[in-house]
């Protein structure tokens, strides 16, 4: 493909490489770009990335390990789109997409990249574990399957098979049945709902998991749907409806804010800590959910809930995003996106920092053992918050 | 070649050194019209002491080297003109100390006007430091470096004019310090030793300023912007020198642009002001538009449009994107008031000559001492002719500041080749023997301010 | 007298491990089955090789070649399957090294014999 | 420069503890299996798609197994290969001889100046394909290439030996080369890649078209028994200061009787 | 070319001369206005010219209907004493001069919704209230086709309102919709009282906002919670030209529950918001248009209001940071609306 097929040949050259997109919303440091707060190097911003993407398609440079390496460095954490002052900024991460959708067309992606897209493509997860492995998580939780209940309880990837992110899954599961709701799971029925193959450029496979899914859905009857994962909460809201998917999708903390506030959800149990939360990007600025989180944590007594002064629209991203959790080109350093994090965190002096996002759970909990923050600050999921305010192990 | 590679490696470690040509082509590009200028190493140092030793290494290797801080002042002059290392700098971004009592601030060259704007709104709102027109990524030690001007440009003079004290690496690697600090450990007040500050306005070709100590000033409550507009160009040098006699007045901004078309053949004036009281603001605002201002008003010639509260940050202004090309580039100057009219006048024949809709913009440097006037013309990228027709503009509009009799700001080479012609010899042989004395290799900067 | 086979290979004046552990599995077989061992080496120098392995081998072939200065699969092949069709052995040991994967499938074509790579057991 | 690649179809085991041997203990249960191209073969298919968008001139993507194995094929395909040929028989799979005769013959009815196979599979891992057909094919051979450039009318190739030394030499067409890992990085297969490729032909074969019969696929090897090596050693890790891991270890050993 | 329907007849057998007498900016007794009336009728110089603040109360005073403040503006426009200074007059008429392309003409279902130059104020178009509108200009870009430009009677140009209505309204007409509701009520004086007054056709009829709100409100009456709050309504100078339209403001007010507060300027006597009076020529303007803010703003302060209710954006940008600086929430009537069904207000500060 030539730059004139590009899909956004007319507006991509239009960046000036002026820098805003390097900030939080309070322009305190150039951090908030992840990938340019891990490399520090001008390719490796938003703008950088732009001019390279011109630059490879117009074959002003070859393609190379390096490009495709800054290409996917890209968290898709939408800090840039956020604050780029022109008026294309709402299709920043689009045309990052089609370039990556490019590499994949003319199958040059990096190594970990075609690993993450073929273990998907076989085994319905980036890690390649076994489909009927999917369901454990659930053993002797009380969990149904899925037949027809008021909610399909979707899991994704990251919840149904990473070891730490399972206990999240699981906590989330017990909390929904000790407050009545009706719902059921998918188990090793699950697949992949494809928010991070899309992000990376995979489009077809992503077509492919869409129409598998909408057709599972409905002929399961699947009404309503709650994710535990903010990936799947966009993919499904965002995403679907090209497909004729278009349910009714809640994040779960927007389930938990709603029982709480029915009283089907009793937190009066209460909770002695300093908690500062986390901000996910697909659940903030991808989809402008920021209150329901801090709805839950505030509504339990004895909660203190400290902001962290990069929140809300100004996060800065777990660098779990675009596929990162798994390809992790953001590692390995103490800037990595997720150690600068932590960091901020104990600063609030905050003992418990809450995340809503299994990716950032398993980014940030990483982190805080790579910085010894271990004694200082524990990583809870805020369901895992709720489940012990609950009694729920 | 090699060997320049693993030694830089050994200095700054390996992420921080690239010959891939991602990053040789990112670095060989600034924002402006000037053709690229590919380096042979990007390198990002985080300390004084590994730039010493980059200085020592390319002195050894004679391997150039050019300063980058935000890379945004146009003109090339964040460019490798001669190849070899591109020195990105923004990784040394540590705001060192702010001292409340005598008003000033130590910051590392990778500091930028974002950081700092932000972090004295948060921990100092009472101290405020004079932040250019530039996007928030520019840094404060480059602007420095080029002689920038900031909106406390009118009461208090060009950035460089705020310098308290310099830590700069010798293109030799020895490290100076200049002003208070080489003697005291407060960073104060750049006089009263014997001056041998010959790092400003040389755009990096004399040494890399590492450290800079800046003068804050008062940040009062409440600040806001009057705006004021005229039909008739040469009604501006008097009015500003009325503006300017009350004393009241922050940032003095005359501009005219024929995008968008509100603002097109009319004069605007934009006057900061800053109050801790709406009695101050009250008696600064009837000083200023009643007793100065109000006979042009009753006379018809000249129109108050209000006074809004609060100062937004500067965005990417509408005639910069004119062409949605992601290219601009604007020539600045150093002028004095009276030639506005002038100014304004020939620089809108060139802009029309050249099919680029025009913009132009004054801001006044102390007591209408003098005023820094810029030509804008937007380009698109995507699109060579335009580059062209923008930067044929520029120069003739270099060019136009000679003959006015005025003084280039920020020269790319060709502004500074015209400069360098009409220097006195004396000065610049001076300047020569200055550069031979600091870069007796000439590996600092090499392409700018070179004496023939 | 039927025997085993064994082609040692050597590299830079030394006799490869892996034909090392070839020889002694050669000669646990053979005693056990009361044959003859025979070593084969090929090669630049294989002479020098001789006294060394005839502490494990009943007999050693030494082909002298100044041409063939390492093992190559092609002429290897040559001179084994000659040596093969003469002697006739029950069992042919190689190492299943680089230098083995080039050579012992084509030379179980040539002679029609089966072949069986990588064992970690062999038992008559 | 004409290519012949001859791929492999296996289950892709990245979790060992997912294989089960099923009862008749002489194969392991496909039900829930996954099945993609030999590792081993991929670099091979790469190497022949490189070298044909060097040198232009046709790639074949070749396969002996039954009809499910048509999806490497459609991979192969996608890839870059020109045109498919599958010969359809469910091969015995420890017998490479007869795999080899197959492939043998279909090479020969095909034009070629370069066969391309994986150096070895990673379900049985004999490592003798390739090797056989070239002696079956009476041309040159080279086993475990990790670099191959091409010249009028041969291959520089270079072949990896032990302790990272390495071999090369030319050799002259038609020949044959078993690819070793690593010699370059395959590209990812797109899905869309693959539905474009369902457009190129995919030819299917019986070994009888080809003038073999069952004698002659008849296999020099019988595959006696599958079973899992037996959970022989065991690892103990030793705590403390290394003064009491050190007293500890001498217990252990005077225990087992080294001393 | 669409000549003012004025008749000097009128003014003469006028007994009181409401118009000038009960100016509020100009101190003119009944003989004074006699005078100066016929001056101004003949086409003569008067003082008048030279101080009226343009606040279009005139209009609304007159009890014939023959409206004396569109006459000002004509004279004021022939004799070449226009109250503002000609930069600002030419900035003002350069302002309206569309330049980012054409507009998108699309078929407008009923009911339509024309945001006129407000285009930027779309995000406070949500909610129950809005939800059923197609809208006509709502891209900043192109909201220059849509001004009604009769701005310009504070610049004394009503030609350039003549040179460019006609074609304005040739642009709305053209997304098919018969009935219009106009955000601003400037807009809504435009084509139900200027256009008339001045013979210009228009094929469309426009409806007021606040009749629509009130309306609207009433199908949703049970999703009503009484608000009590006090407030106060800042009257934009525009709505002199609807004053059959301005009764539902309190009625907007009794079915929300808001407590309009007992003040001075109300109603006819109600305070220009000083916006364009800031900037005239006269002598001292700057001040008077403080001294107006001040008053207006004492008197909602001293009735106890806690919320200042906006109809014109032009108002709420003058007034809103005054207001809140004196402890009263600024907020536009269609976000009071929203927050009485229980919406949360988009423009809240």
């Amino acid at each position: 493909m030539t730059l004139a097929e590009y899909k956004y040949a007319d507006t991509i050259h239009r960046c000036f490489r002026c820098g805003y997109c390097k900030f939080p919303v309070n322009w305190m440091d150039v951090n908030n770009c992840p990938a340019y707060a891990r490399f520090r190097m001008e390719t490796y911003s938003c703008g950088g990335r732009l001019w390279l993407t011109k630059a490879w398609l117009s074959n002003e440079i070859d393609w190379s390990e390096h490009l495709a390496q800054i290409l996917y460095s890209c968290t898709a954490c939408k800090n840039c789109e956020e604050k780029c002052p022109l008026r294309f900024n709402v299709d920043i991460f689009n045309m990052i997409q089609a370039a990556r959708a490019e590499m994949v067309e003319r199958g040059l992606v990096p190594a970990a990249v075609k690993e993450f897209l073929e273990n998907v493509q076989r085994h319905g997860n980036p890690y390649g574990n076994a489909r009927e492995g999917r369901g454990e998580w659930s053993q002797e939780t009380g969990i149904e399957q899925y037949q027809g209940q008021d909610y399909l309880y979707y899991v994704g990837c990251v919840g149904s098979y990473d070891t730490r992110a399972q206990q999240t899954a699981r906590t989330l599961g017990k909390v929904l049945l000790r407050s009545g709701v009706s719902f059921g799971v998918l188990g090793s029925e699950e697949n992949c709902d494809g928010n991070e193959v899309n992000a990376l450029g995979e489009e077809t496979l992503f077509e492919m998991l869409a129409e598998e899914n909408v057709r599972k859905f409905k002929d399961l009857g699947v009404t309503n749907i709650v994710t535990l994962s903010p990936h799947s909460y966009n993919a499904f809201k965002n995403d679907y409806a090209k497909y004729d998917g278009s349910f009714p999708v809640l994040h779960y903390t927007q389930l938990l804010r709603d029982l709480i506030t029915d009283g089907k959800l009793d937190v009066s149990g209460g909770m002695n800590a300093r908690v500062t939360y986390h901000d996910p990007c697909f659940l903030g600025r991808w989809n402008g959910e920021y209150d329901a989180p801090r709805q839950v944590l505030s509504a339990i007594p004895g909660i203190e809930l400290v902001e962290m002064e990069k929140n809300r629209e100004s996060t800065l991203c777990c660098g779990g995003g675009g596929g990162n959790f798994y390809t992790d080109f953001l590692g390995g350093s103490e800037n990595s996106p997720a150690r600068i994090r932590v960091r901020e965190a104990a600063t609030t002096g905050a003992s418990v920092l809450a995340v809503a996002c299994p990716n950032c759970m398993t980014m940030l909990e990483d982190a805080v053992k790579a910085e010894g923050l271990e004694d200082k600050l524990v990583v809870k999921d805020v369901s895992e918050i709720v489940g012990e305010v609950c009694g729920i192990g | 070649m090699s060997s320049v590679y693993e030694s830089l490696v050994e200095i700054v470690g390996g992420e921080h050194v690239s010959t891939q040509a991602e990053e040789l082509y990112i670095y060989s590009f600034d924002l402006g019209t000037t053709e690229p200028h590919r380096p042979d190493y990007a390198v990002a140092p985080r300390t004084t002491e590994e730039i010493q030793e980059i200085l020592r290494l390319a002195n050894r290797e004679k391997v150039p080297v050019a300063p980058l801080g935000g890379g945004l002042s146009l003109a090339g002059l964040a460019l490798p003109l001669k190849g070899g290392i591109s020195l990105d700098l923004k990784r040394m971004d540590t705001i060192l100390e702010v001292n409340e009592k005598s008003r000033y601030v130590v910051v590392e060259c990778g500091v930028s006007q974002g950081q700092l704007t932000s972090y004295l709104e948060r921990h100092h709102p009472t101290l405020m430091h004079s932040e250019p027109g530039a996007p928030p990524m520019a840094t404060i030690a480059g602007n420095m470096a080029i002689h920038g001007q900031g909106d406390l440009a009118h009461p208090y003079g060009f950035n460089s004019d705020m310098v308290n004290g310099l830590e700069v690496v010798l293109p030799t690697g020895e490290v100076c310090r200049f002003g208070s600090c080489s003697v005291s450990t407060q960073w104060y007040t750049n006089h009263p030793l014997p001056d041998v500050g010959l790092f400003l306005g040389w755009a990096g070709t004399t040494g890399i300023i590492t450290r800079v100590s800046m003068k804050l000033f008062p940040h009062k409550s409440i600040v806001g912007a009057g705006q004021f507009v005229v039909k008739d160009e040469n009604l501006i040098p008097e009015i500003i020198h009325k503006i300017t006699h009350t004393e009241m007045v922050h940032d003095l901004v005359a501009y005219s642009q024929a995008i968008p078309p509100f603002s097109s053949g009319l004069h605007h004036l934009t006057i900061n002001l800053s109050a801790d009281s709406e009695k101050e603001l009250a008696f600064k605002m009837e000083l200023i538009f009643d007793d100065t201002l109000g006979h042009y008003i009753r006379s018809g010639d000249g129109g108050y449009l209000g006074f809004n509260r609060g100062l937004q940050r500067p965005q990417v202004s509408k005639t910069s994107d004119w062409r949605k090309g992601g290219g601009f580039e604007y020539v600045g100057s150093i002028m004095p008031v009276e030639t506005y009219p002038d100014c304004y006048r020939r620089g809108r024949e060139i802009s029309e000559k050249h099919g680029i809709p025009y913009t132009v913009l004054g801001r006044v440097i102390g007591m209408s001492h003098a005023m820094m006037f810029s030509w804008t013309y937007a380009f698109n990228r995507a699109d060579p002719e335009t580059m062209d027709q923008a930067r044929e503009a520029l120069h003739e509009t270099d060019d136009l500041v000679l003959e006015l009799d005025g003084a280039i700001w920020k020269p790319g080479t060709y502004g500074q080749k015209l400069v360098m012609e009409r220097m006195d010899p004396n000065t610049l042989n001076l300047m020569k023997k200055v550069k031979q004395l600091l870069d007796p290799n000439g590996i600092m900067n090499p392409g700018n301010w070179e004496v023939s | 007298m039927p025997e085993i086979l064994v082609v040692v290979e050597h590299r830079k004046q030394r006799v490869a491990d892996i034909s090392l552990q070839m020889l002694s599995k050669g000669r646990q077989l053979t005693d056990e089955a009361g044959v003859g061992l025979l070593a084969v080496v090929i090669g630049g120098g294989a002479g020098t090789y001789a006294e060394e392995l005839a502490g494990w081998a009943d007999g050693v072939l030494a082909v002298e070649d100044p041409e063939l200065a390492g093992p190559l699969a092609e002429p290897s092949q040559k001179i084994l399957s000659a040596i093969i069709k003469e002697r006739k052995p029950l069992l042919v040991l190689m190492g299943h090294s680089s230098f083995g994967m080039d050579l012992a499938p084509a030379l179980s074509v040539e002679l029609g014999v089966p072949l069986v790579t990588d064992c970690t057991g062999v038992s008559l | 420069m004409d290519i012949i690649a001859c791929i492999k179809r296996i289950p892709d085991t990245s979790e060992a503890d997912t294989i089960k041997i099923d009862p008749s203990q002489m194969s392991i249960e496909k039900g829930s299996l996954v099945f993609k191209i030999n590792d081993w073969d991929e670099y091979a298919l790469e190497t022949a798609v490189q070298l044909k968008e060097r040198t232009g001139g046709s790639l074949i993507a070749v396969t002996v197994g039954p009809k499910e194995w048509d999806d490497v094929l459609r991979r192969a395909l996608a890839m870059g290969a020109d045109r498919a040929i599958r010969v359809d028989q469910d091969m015995v799979a420890a017998d490479c001889h007869s795999v080899a005769i197959v492939l043998a013959a279909l090479t020969r009815s095909l034009p070629y100046d370069l066969v391309l196979c994986g150096a070895q599979s990673e379900d049985f891992g004999c490592g003798q394909l390739g090797v056989m057909v070239a002696e079956m094919l009476g041309v040159p051979h080279a086993a475990l290439v990790v670099g191959l450039q091409e010249e009028e009318g041969k291959v520089r190739v270079d072949r990896e030996l032990e302790a990272g030394i390495l071999e090369s030499y030319t050799i002259e067409l038609p020949a044959l080369l078993t690819i070793q890992t690593g010699i370059n990085r395959p590209r990812y297969i797109s899905l869309g890649g693959i539905k474009r490729a369902m457009k190129k032909e995919l030819q299917v074969m019986s070994p009888g078209e080809l003038g073999l019969t069952a004698e002659m696929l008849a296999p020099q090897v019988k595959l006696e028994r599958l079973e899992f090596p037996p959970r022989g050693k065991e690892a103990v890790l030793i705590p403390g200061t290394p003064e009491e891991s050190a007293e500890h270890l001498a217990s252990i050993l005077q225990s087992a009787g080294i001393f | 070319m669409f000549e003012l329907k004025f008749d000097a007849n009128i003014c003469l057998s006028c007994g009181n001369c409401d118009c000038l007498t009960r100016c509020q900016y100009m101190d003119i007794d009944r003989e004074t206005a006699k005078t100066e009336i016929t001056k101004i009728a003949s086409g003569e110089d008067s003082f008048v010219l030279h101080d009226c603040v343009t606040c279009y109360a005139c209009e609304e005073y007159c009890p014939m209907g023959n409206h004396p403040f569109y006459l000002i503006v004509e004279r004021q426009e022939e004799l070449d004493i226009p109250p503002l200074p000609k930069p600002l007059i030419e900035r003002g008429i350069q302002t309206g001069i569309p330049f980012r392309g054409e507009p998108e003409i699309f078929e407008a279902k009923e009911p339509a919704l024309c945001m006129g130059v407000f285009s930027d104020l779309m995000y406070l178009i949500q909610g129950k209230l809005f939800d059923e509108f197609s809208v006509i200009s709502e891209d900043p870009r192109k909201m220059f086709h849509y001004f009604c430009q009769l701005m310009y009677l504070h610049y004394a140009r009503t030609s350039v309102i003549k040179e460019r209505l006609p074609g304005i309204i040739e642009t709305i007409a053209k997304h098919g919709a018969r009935e219009i509701v106009f955000f601003h009520d400037e807009c809504y004086g435009t084509y139900d009282s200027y256009c008339s007054a001045v013979g210009i056709e228009v094929p469309f009829k426009p409806v007021h906002l606040f009749e629509y709100l009130y309306n609207k409100l009433n199908e949703l009456r049970d999703e009503i919670q009484p608000l009590n709050m006090k407030v106060a309504y800042q009257r934009p100078c525009s709505s002199r030209l609807s004053p059959d339209k301005h009764h539902f403001v309190r009625d907007i007010f009794d079915l929300i529950g808001a407590q309009s507060v007992d003040r001075e300027y109300v109603d006819e006597t109600a305070l220009c918001c000083g916006g364009t009076i800031q900037g005239q020529r006269r002598e001292g303007s700057r001040l008077r248009s403080a001294d107006v803010q001040e008053r207006n703003i004492e008197d909602m302060v001293n009735a106890g209001t806690e919320v200042c209710v906006f109809n014109c954006p032009a108002c709420y940008n003058t007034m809103a940071g005054m207001v809140s600086r004196r402890g009263i929430r600024p907020v536009y009537m269609s976000d009071l609306c929203r927050l009485a069904i229980g919406e949360e207000p988009a423009g809240w500060r």
